[in-house]
């Protein structure tokens, strides 16, 4: 059967603005419909991207043909970040079963919402609903960030948006100059016409769009706002930050980079922006004594490899870049989730005061196989990104590139030893037990970790067409 | 090699073993004596060590703390005489073609590890503190020791003592070759045979005896036995490094003649070596510990490593090969 | 204390075998002077290039495993005595003892002291007596001499006393001390 | 299994095992032992047989099990086996996560042993790390995170190696590495070189060694003896199998010694020297060990830098010897500490009246380690001797010497201060160590006594592995073995150690002698019935006094330093984020400028 795959976008839309409805029957259903949404999107992002494994889909709505029309461009890149977003948003959505906060219906609609904008960032074929979809998530994530409606969930809101929509009025200039120059906005299409630009104009275009879409991927310097937001914002709301939007962010960045200006002699720079982005992210994730705080940069650390995978740019390193954007989405995800758990459970977000908290098995399994997967140990999913782009800059010849990323990851490997120890050290303390909307997810996403760490050969297969994607394809 | 050329062999090796043991307790009758001339005394007998040895092993009754106690004797007197075994006396090669320098240098830690085992096993501290002022007088001593053994080895290029004989009888004795190597090797030969003034281990005025304190009897027999063998083992080793083993005549073309005349020269000699022992013990007091350490690996250690370097400095520039 | 029998019975006939034991044992006296009293000035020059009493095999050892000879040079307070008689059972059979000076004999100048023993041959066997305050070495000289003779003889049999009225000899100890572990 | 073939049995039956082990709760470790023993056993039928695989799991590993990966997986499966039956009564509680760290290590190691690719010499090469990590963490907390960084850091070393084949190669088989020039030898040697050093603990990559092995003894055992043969392997794979001698010879020799590995060997002489010094003062049982075990391999890395035929063959077998006895040192230990419950030296004293045959193994292990003739240990030191004698490297030979007469003194350290001397009170009902110690300890004191009595034997598959890396094979005969200098034949010293034995026997059987109790002894008369008459206690005081001058400097310490000063400049860069929006927006108008300016300036 062949889906449509603005189906991934229109039943999220459609649900959303289905749920006020829904809560004047009964509100105590609202988690079930959306998780049963969610989970329904992700076996259609399933089905689509087997089809389209067998050839990019171009699905044209409203009949417009382009250059003209809006269009859906999902290749196999797309559908697999696609279904990785959509299975991290249906994971998430378990654990979002303990928010007990009101307004609930809000929460939901909103996580349905920024489900909705991610997908479709990372579907569209056109790059004013790039734009759009940016914005929907953007604004969702505002809203979300500051659910908690206390200081800190105000604070990182706000900083939030004020780099988010300095961030898409970048992108808004980069597609004016863009439209401007080229009357079109469909990407395939501004690709091959981009010699028609000026230079110096196409340079501006370009860099507008990097920045647009560099803050939402948490490129250094742009990515200020990364810890005081994930920090405010509810549990589950971070890990959608770190598995959705961040992810939807870099695709973007991806697509700007290779699918429609296909520089080459730019691409040391993004790599030097990369390693900087780990490098700060790191070792300023070391000193942090708060445990969602060191999350987020350490998560910042994770998307300059990925932006460094995508400077980097051989086929080989592509493919690590990749294979770490899904990595990181489950990783990060169930990290946040522990961290959700473990606030909860110490009543404090100090790490030194978490002493024994992993030492229940539940928790401490999943929580023990996530550090390791983003440590980059095999054989776990979060080895074979690290490993991969590394060749690939050993490919290009990087090699001190190469020296001070590895020694900023011996800096990450510390600090994750350090929590670990903590995390298992003896002490009599007792916590309150996980229940099944925490501990399910974290064991979802430890299977899927430990899974493909171990026959990672369905993944490779989908990133083998990683070099039609850099030829500047889907 | 048939079964009675074997069961000959093994007859001379008896013969040989229980010769140096003899020696031994005669060499040490002979110090007791030779100490008591230069101290103005009349002295025993020099067989009075025969005497006592009798005595102790005729002894009535004899006491030991548990099993592991019978180490020392057991290993002591059996390691010592296989560490003789592996050592030409006057020529004659005994197993030395079997076995090479290096491992005559771990047999010889054979008997001291079962009597370090032994003392160690009786309760008594005096023993542990003993047996610890041993092992860190042998670090002192090896250091040097250890470095003019490298020197002969990378001189006269070989490992097996047997062989070391034949080129020192037919290049140059070791002493004449190599007479700084020489030097040092008698200063640590006085701590390996811990006289005076590196008689730390045993200072009996100090910890009692030492390992020795628990022994009595039986047991203080064999130890006589024992360290009437390590006499000769030293010496003979010293002799057969530095002084050809004693080897004067060519036992291939003299035969029986040569090995009597090579055993007697062999036997003046070691008698030389010991006896330059027995008159530096006699006139000297005793180092601490720490003394005996920082003294061995300054200026021993110092004029062995000069000897080595003369040696590398043969053997390898001017390629003067034996 | 239980006797070892005769190891080579086979080879050697008991009485030789006894005869040449003595006959070493008392060519090789490895003695241990307990230095009670003054009577321990009197060694050195018994020791030494003066009277040379190496000459007949006699050294000082260090440990009474070691000792066949333990010489009580002096008076004998009770505690010291306490410490005589362990020394004397440490040392190994055949074992000899001789007693320095007339204050192990009768007390001497101590006679009516309150802490010490008048003999010592009720604790202890000895096996000669050297009289004199204090004995001159060539006094000394001459009871190793004469202890010598009657090893030859068998007549220096105290060790073989003590275990034969072990016993009483204990009793004898434990009349003066209160207790053994003080 | 027969579908995956050696991947299978040496693979994955430790890893479903650890899965299995896991879910029996308290007979987790018995389980796993069953799990191990499988691969031990199911080598045997592979004795001299050359097969590869190739597994698919979407990157490829090509797997091959030859002589050489024989030899040392033998060697190690041996190890986890008896390690595992040791831990039966040693692991009390938490035994579930124990069996399975165990097994995910050795599935790990095995891995390593018979990978033929870079890549999965990698994979297998973290597992291992991190599960040894996760067993460290579970004694000694702090010290783990010092481990796991080492492990780290010379995994980086080698994906730096790596990384270098594969810019010059574009693959990562072993096989493929043609056409590399010199200098890209010399780097990709270098790294693969120090990050398998660090699994050695050469010297100054060493300080996790001492912390590490204060974990569970048994694990220890495992850790010390085995895992770091590990990286004896891999630098023979790197050196003299994936680069070669020609390779090695082509940085120019220095009398047949390669350049490259002469300044290596220098290295292992003098983490031989330092090791066994710095084992000398400890008091600490495990510690004394752990010292010992560096300077160990410190002989193991002087005959690996060599590289003549000898050397090597000597660095084999040592590594072999040092695996048997230093495990069964680690277990005796155990055993110890399991019974009486301290770690101290000057607190034991005794034991060995009270545990016999605990001491006989030990004793025999010493025996090995010390060198003394009558076991398999003094063969490798033997030949590792001759090697640096026989090519005049006048600054090796010495220090390996003198190391091997300092490793007398801890060897009568442990012997006298936890076996012999005074059992204290407290000790007085100690009883023998339980029969599944006893069985492990003996399985692992076997080969030290065939291989010391049959030398050909292993000697014969030293030079297959020898032969296959291009070398001469060592010349030996069944008993006995000849180096250019010298030669020593082991059943006429045997035989010849019996008779003398037997004559010292009949002399010594001639009275019959009476057993006192260990207070009647010579206390100038006394005889206290309470007394602590164990002098073990700051042991070697004197020699520490005259060392400490040089003591007083610890590389330790400098590293701690180190890393002090990098938390401080952290904490000045977190600064960089003022919690306040303006400069963000600066920053991104900065960024902007920058990036517009690059651009231009790029065109």
């Amino acid at each position: 059967m062949m889906v449509q795959p603005v189906l991934l976008i229109a039943l999220p839309l459609f649900f959303a603005f289905l749920l006020p409805l829904i809560s004047l029957w009964s509100k105590k259903v609202l988690k079930y419909v959306v998780m049963g949404v969610m989970a329904f999107n992700a076996i259609l992002a399933f089905i689509v991207l087997i089809e389209a494994l067998k050839a990019p889909i171009f699905d044209i709505i409203a009949g417009f043909q382009p250059p003209l029309g809006i269009v859906l461009m999902v290749g196999p890149l797309g559908a697999f970040i696609a279904l990785v977003i959509n299975v991290a948003a249906f994971v998430i959505s378990l654990y979002s079963a303990t928010v007990t906060k009101e307004p609930l219906l809000k929460y939901y609609m909103l996580s349905l919402l920024i489900l909705m904008g991610a997908t479709g960032m990372v579907l569209t074929g056109d790059l004013f609903n790039l734009f759009v979809f940016l914005e929907v998530t953007s604004i969702a994530a505002y809203g979300l960030a500051s659910y908690n409606k206390d200081r800190k969930g105000f604070e990182g809101a706000l900083k939030y948006v004020i780099m988010g929509s300095i961030g898409s009025s970048f992108v808004l200039i980069g597609i004016a100059i863009i439209y401007a120059q080229l009357r079109t906005l469909n990407m395939l299409d501004i690709a091959t016409r981009l010699g028609e630009m000026d230079p110096y104009t196409k340079i501006v275009a370009f860099v507008s769009l990097f920045l647009g879409f560099g803050v939402e991927a948490e490129m250094f310097p742009l990515n200020a706002w990364v810890p005081e937001t994930y920090d405010g914002a509810p549990h589950p709301v971070s890990a959608m930050f770190a598995s959705m939007s961040a992810k939807s962010g870099i695709f973007a960045l991806a697509r700007v980079i290779f699918t429609i200006f296909a520089f080459s002699n730019y691409l040391w720079f993004v790599v030097i922006m990369g390693i900087l982005t780990v490098f700060f992210g790191e070792i300023i994730a070391y000193v942090q004594k708060n445990i969602k705080r060191m999350l987020a940069y350490s998560s910042i650390g994770q998307m300059g490899m990925i932006i460094m995978g995508l400077g980097i740019g051989t086929v080989l390193s592509v493919q690590g870049a990749f294979f770490q954007m899904f990595s990181h989405a489950m990783g990060k995800a169930l990290l946040f989730i522990a961290a959700g758990y473990m606030i909860y459970a110490a009543g404090t977000d100090r790490m030194d005061k978490m002493k024994g908290i992993g030492r229940n098995p539940l928790i401490g399994i999943p929580l023990l196989i996530g550090i390791l997967s983003i440590m980059g140990m095999p054989p776990f999913i979060g080895f074979y990104g690290k490993f991969y782009i590394l060749m690939g800059g050993f490919q290009q010849g990087y090699y001190a590139i190469i020296a001070l990323f590895l020694a900023a990851s011996i800096v990450e490997v510390a600090y994750y030893a350090r929590f670990i120890k903590i995390a298992f050290e003896k002490s009599e303390r007792k916590y309150p037990a996980p229940n099944i909307w925490v501990y399910a997810p974290l064991i979802i996403f430890a299977i899927i970790i430990v899974l493909f760490g171990i026959y990672p050969k369905p993944v490779m297969d989908i990133l083998s067409h990683v070099a039609a994607f850099l030829a500047g394809g889907a | 090699m048939s079964i009675v050329n074997i069961l000959i062999q093994s007859t001379l090796v008896a013969l040989y073993l229980f010769l140096a043991i003899c020696i031994g307790l005669l060499f040490m009758g002979i110090a007791r004596k030779v100490t008591a001339r230069i101290q103005n005394r009349v002295g025993p007998p020099i067989y009075q060590n025969f005497i006592d040895v009798g005595k102790l092993l005729a002894k009535k009754t004899n006491i030991k703390h548990n099993w592991i106690f019978d180490f020392a004797p057991l290993f002591a007197l059996a390691g010592v005489l296989l560490a003789l075994a592996y050592l030409p006396m006057g020529g004659y090669k005994m197993l030395s073609g079997t076995g090479d320098l290096i491992l005559l240098l771990y047999i010889i830690a054979i008997p001291a590890l079962g009597f370090a085992l032994g003392s160690g096993a009786s309760a008594n501290p005096n023993a542990g503190v003993g047996v610890m002022r041993a092992l860190t007088l042998m670090l002192s001593y090896e250091m040097p020791f250890l470095l003019v053994l490298l020197a002969l080895m990378i001189f006269y290029n070989t490992a097996s003592l047997s062989t070391l004989l034949e080129k020192q009888m037919s290049f140059a004795w070791g002493i004449v070759a190599l007479p700084i190597s020489a030097l040092a090797a008698d200063i640590a030969l006085q701590g390996m045979m811990m006289e005076k003034p590196f008689d730390i281990p045993i200072a009996p005025h100090e910890i009692a005896s030492g390992p020795l304190v628990e022994f009595g009897g039986k047991y203080l027999g064999m130890l006589m036995l024992y360290s009437a063998g390590s006499v000769v083992l030293e010496t003979t080793l010293f002799v057969d490094l530095f002084l050809g083993g004693g080897v004067v005549l060519n036992p291939a073309t003299y035969g029986v003649v040569a090995y009597v005349v090579n055993y007697l020269v062999w036997f003046a000699l070691i008698f030389v070596v010991w006896m330059i022992a027995v008159f530096i013990n006699a006139v000297f007091p005793r180092f601490r510990i720490e003394q005996a350490f920082k003294f061995y690996w300054k200026w021993p250690t110092v004029i062995a490593a000069i000897g080595l370097a003369q040696a590398y400095i043969m053997s390898v520039f001017l390629g003067v090969i034996p | 204390m239980t006797d070892n029998p005769n190891p080579l019975p086979s080879i050697i006939p008991e009485k030789d075998w006894k005869k040449i034991q003595r006959m070493l044992s008392k060519r090789s006296l490895w003695m241990i002077h307990f230095c009670t009293g003054c009577g321990a000035m009197e060694m050195p020059p018994t020791m030494t290039s003066r009277y040379d009493m190496e000459r007949f095999g006699i050294i000082p050892m260090a440990t009474p495993r070691q000792a066949d000879l333990l010489l009580v040079t002096g008076y004998v307070a009770v505690k010291t005595l306490k410490r005589i008689v362990r020394v004397y059972e440490q040392m190994q059979d055949p074992k000899y003892v001789i007693s320095f000076g007339s204050c192990p004999i009768n007390g001497g100048l101590y006679w009516d002291s309150y802490n010490t023993i008048k003999r010592l041959d009720k604790y202890i066997p000895v096996d000669l007596y050297i009289a004199g305050c204090m004995p001159r070495p060539e006094a000394i000289m001459d009871a190793f001499l004469k202890l010598m003779k009657d090893i030859d003889e068998g007549r220096a049999d105290g060790w073989l006393r003590y275990r034969k009225y072990y016993d009483k000899y204990r009793a004898n100890q434990m009349r003066v001390f209160k207790r053994w572990d003080e | 299994m027969e579908i995956l073939g050696i991947f299978g049995i040496f693979v994955l039956v430790p890893l479903i095992g650890s899965v299995i082990a896991y879910l029996f709760r308290k007979y987790a470790v018995a389980v796993a032992a069953i799990f191990a023993a499988v691969p031990s056993i199911a080598l045997y039928p592979f004795y001299d047989t050359n097969v590869s695989r190739i597994i698919n799991i979407g990157v490829k590993l090509n797997l091959t099990l030859d002589p050489t990966t024989w030899f040392f997986m033998l060697m190690l499966d041996t190890l986890a086996f008896s390690a595992l039956l040791f831990a039966i009564p040693y692991i009390k509680k938490a035994q579930g996560n124990f069996a399975t760290l165990i097994l995910v290590a050795l599935a790990g190691a095995n891995g390593v042993l018979m990978a033929r690719d870079f890549l999965s010499l990698y994979i297998f090469w973290e597992m291992m790390s991190w599960a040894t990590y996760l067993l460290i963490l579970r004694k000694s907390g702090e010290y783990a995170r010092r481990y796991l960084l080492f492990g780290v850091l010379s995994a980086y070393f080698i994906i730096m190696g790596i990384g270098i084949v594969y810019y010059y190669t574009g693959s990562f088989l072993y096989s493929a590495t043609t056409g590399i020039p010199m200098s890209g030898w010399f780097w990709i040697l270098l790294f693969l070189v120090l990050g398998f050093g660090v699994k050695m603990a050469v010297v100054p990559l060493h300080v996790w060694a001492p912390y590490a092995y204060c974990a569970e003894q048994p694990f220890v055992a495992f850790l010390s003896g085995g895992l770091s043969k590990l990286g004896t392997f891999g630098i023979l794979m790197a050196m003299y199998s994936i680069a070669g001698i020609s390779i090695l010879q082509g940085f120019g020799t220095f009398r047949g010694v390669s350049l490259f590995g002469y300044p290596f060997a220098l290295l292992g002489a003098i983490t031989a020297f330092i090791g066994t010094v710095l084992a000398i003062f400890q008091d600490d049982l495990r510690k004394l060990l752990a010292y010992s075990s560096i300077g160990q391999l410190g002989y193991v890395m002087v005959g690996l830098g060599l590289g003549t035929s000898l050397a090597l063959g000597g660095a084999i077998f040592h590594a072999f010897n040092h695996a048997f006895f230093k495990s069964l040192l680690f277990l005796g230990a155990g055993a110890v500490i399991y019974r009486t419950g301290k770690y101290k030296i000057s607190e034991m004293g005794g034991l060995g009246y009270k545990m016999p045959f605990t001491f006989l193994f030990v004793l025999f292990a010493i025996f090995a380690l010390a060198g003394i003739p009558i076991t398999s240990g003094f063969i490798s030191k033997w030949m590792l001797y001759e090697a640096a004698i026989a090519k005049k490297f006048v600054f090796i030979a010495p220090l390996m010497l003198i190391a091997s007469v300092g490793a007398f003194l801890y060897c009568f350290r442990i012997l006298y201060g936890v076996f012999l001397g005074q059992l204290s009170e407290e000790h007085k009902d100690v009883k023998e160590a339980p029969a599944p110690m006893l069985a492990a300890m003996f399985i692992l004191m076997l080969p030290l006594v065939i291989f010391s009595i049959v030398p050909g034997w292993i000697l014969g598959w030293i030079s297959k592995i020898l032969v296959s890396m291009g070398l001469k094979p060592l010349e030996y005969s069944t008993f006995a073995y000849y180096s250019p200098i010298g030669n020593a034949n082991m059943l006429i010293m045997w035989i010849a150690f019996m008779l003398l034995f037997m004559v010292s026997m009949i002399i010594f059987m001639m009275k019959k002698a009476r057993v006192v109790d260990q207070l009647d002894n010579y206390l100038a008369g006394e005889a206290p019935t309470q007394v602590q008459l164990h002098a073990a206690h700051n042991f070697y005081k004197p020699l520490k006094d005259t060392w400490a001058p040089v003591l007083k400097y610890s590389i330790n310490r400098a590293y701690e330093k180190f890393s002090q000063f990098f938390v401080e400049g952290f904490k000045e860069i977190r600064k960089m984020y003022t919690e306040n929006p303006q400069d963000y927006a600066a920053y991104m108008g900065i960024a902007f400028l920058i990036f517009v300016l690059v651009g231009w300036w790029l065109l």
